[in-house]
């Protein structure tokens, strides 16, 4: 059970091997990487802004990744946070789920990005060609994607009045 | 009460300031009132919280509801719903 | 859409930084790789070798990416499955799915993994302390799985009589 | 008719080669009829086949079930349940 916050780049193959390195009960390695595409709605972006909340995220995370061990047999998990000024194509966010079943790593992997799209400290700043930034909403089918997973206490993410 | 309040995205951005320390008058029980009393020290307030539905809290780094109650709590947190991952 | 048999191992990182090189309409990427356990049923094991059907292997890995392609909005898809003698904690199999919905990928990579494990022509064979080879048994919960995914036409691969 | 038989795993280690060239009688139509027939040839084959329901076949590189007709096919592969991924 690892989590990164950091501005700096990640390797997916490098973090599988050094997760898993010396494990041979492990069968199953899943991996989940988000990218900065580059248009939104239709126009071109030329930055994208991670702006993130130091110490809850880091606390978040980990309640994510302690909650899909309570619910998986995971032999291994990693999440890695960028933050910072990204640009299109580069990478934003590394999940890591290893089992010896195929099942539970796909399912492990899935929701920890839905539960930490939904909890992890994070905005998104999206600068397109004319200089204009404009912060990304957050979507419905995000919340909706978490419902899946019945979570208990998550009710206590929402509006502040 | 002295809490440390922090400011993320565009709550941030409309209040102008990434934080500050205030000293709360009594009254204030739960999260919702000290958005109300917020609201009414001046118009960059007023507009980060015109829509409070839209603005999230968190005491001490957990997520909250408007209507917990603040506590002991040393550090508020208000910003936008999260949209990383 | 890319297949791959080989008895080289692969570079989960090197494979998908090229099947996603300069498209940054993607936005997501989901890996899943197969590894050798170091037992089987509790027996450990000290190699793997992986027979297959010259051909045939490349027709139905192609046959599975095409299907994938058909219920998914994918940019992006890589199978690659080794043969020959394969030692625990090596790689078996990669699949990589790229799409600009998360789900998507998630539920693709699943998917290609679920139906390959049913249909590519590959036969494991496991070697104990003791030198004797086992013949691994084809799983009723892999048969299982592919149900889910209410596949037509892959009744035909039933008993010879 | 000629064919190409082709055996693999478990299949192939009964039969004690990987393959074949044969030539078929009339009245081989189906997959099943041609399993029945191997299965006369020697004692190799009758264990190979001793449980049809554990051997699948293709029939020119595509799966096939006991009924499909050979028709005009010119390789044909035995072997049992696939196990790879």
């Amino acid at each position: 059970m690892t989590i990164r916050v950091q501005a700096e780049d990640f390797d997916v193959g490098a973090e599988v091997r050094q997760l898993t390195a010396g494990n041979t009960d492990i069968g199953a390695v899943v991996t989940f990487t988000g990218t900065v595409r580059g248009a939104a709605k239709g126009r071109p972006i030329v930055s994208m802004t991670l702006e993130h909340y130091p110490g809850m995220t880091e606390a978040e995370l980990a309640r994510v990744e302690s909650e899909a061990h309570g619910r998986w047999p995971l032999d291994a998990t990693l999440i890695v946070h960028r933050y910072g000024e990204l640009r299109p194509g580069d990478n934003i966010v590394l999940v890591i789920a290893a089992s010896r079943h195929r099942h539970a790593a796909f399912e492990a992997a899935e929701f920890l990005m839905d539960y930490l799209k939904s909890s992890a400290p994070f905005w998104k700043k999206e600068t397109t060609a004319d200089g204009v930034g404009r912060w990304v909403d957050a979507r419905e089918t995000d919340l909706a994607a978490l419902a899946r997973w019945n979570l208990q206490g998550h009710s206590r993410s929402r509006a502040a009045e | 009460m002295t809490v440390q309040l922090l400011y993320f995205a565009w709550v941030r951005e409309k209040i102008g300031r990434s934080g500050e320390s205030l000293e709360l008058p009594p009254g204030i029980v739960t999260v919702a009132d000290l958005v109300r009393w917020l609201s009414a020290r001046g118009p960059e307030y007023a507009e980060a919280f015109a829509r409070p539905d839209l603005v999230r809290a968190a005491l001490d780094q957990s997520h909250v509801k408007p209507e917990t109650p603040l506590g002991r709590v040393r550090e508020i947190a208000f910003f936008p719903p999260v949209t990383g991952g």
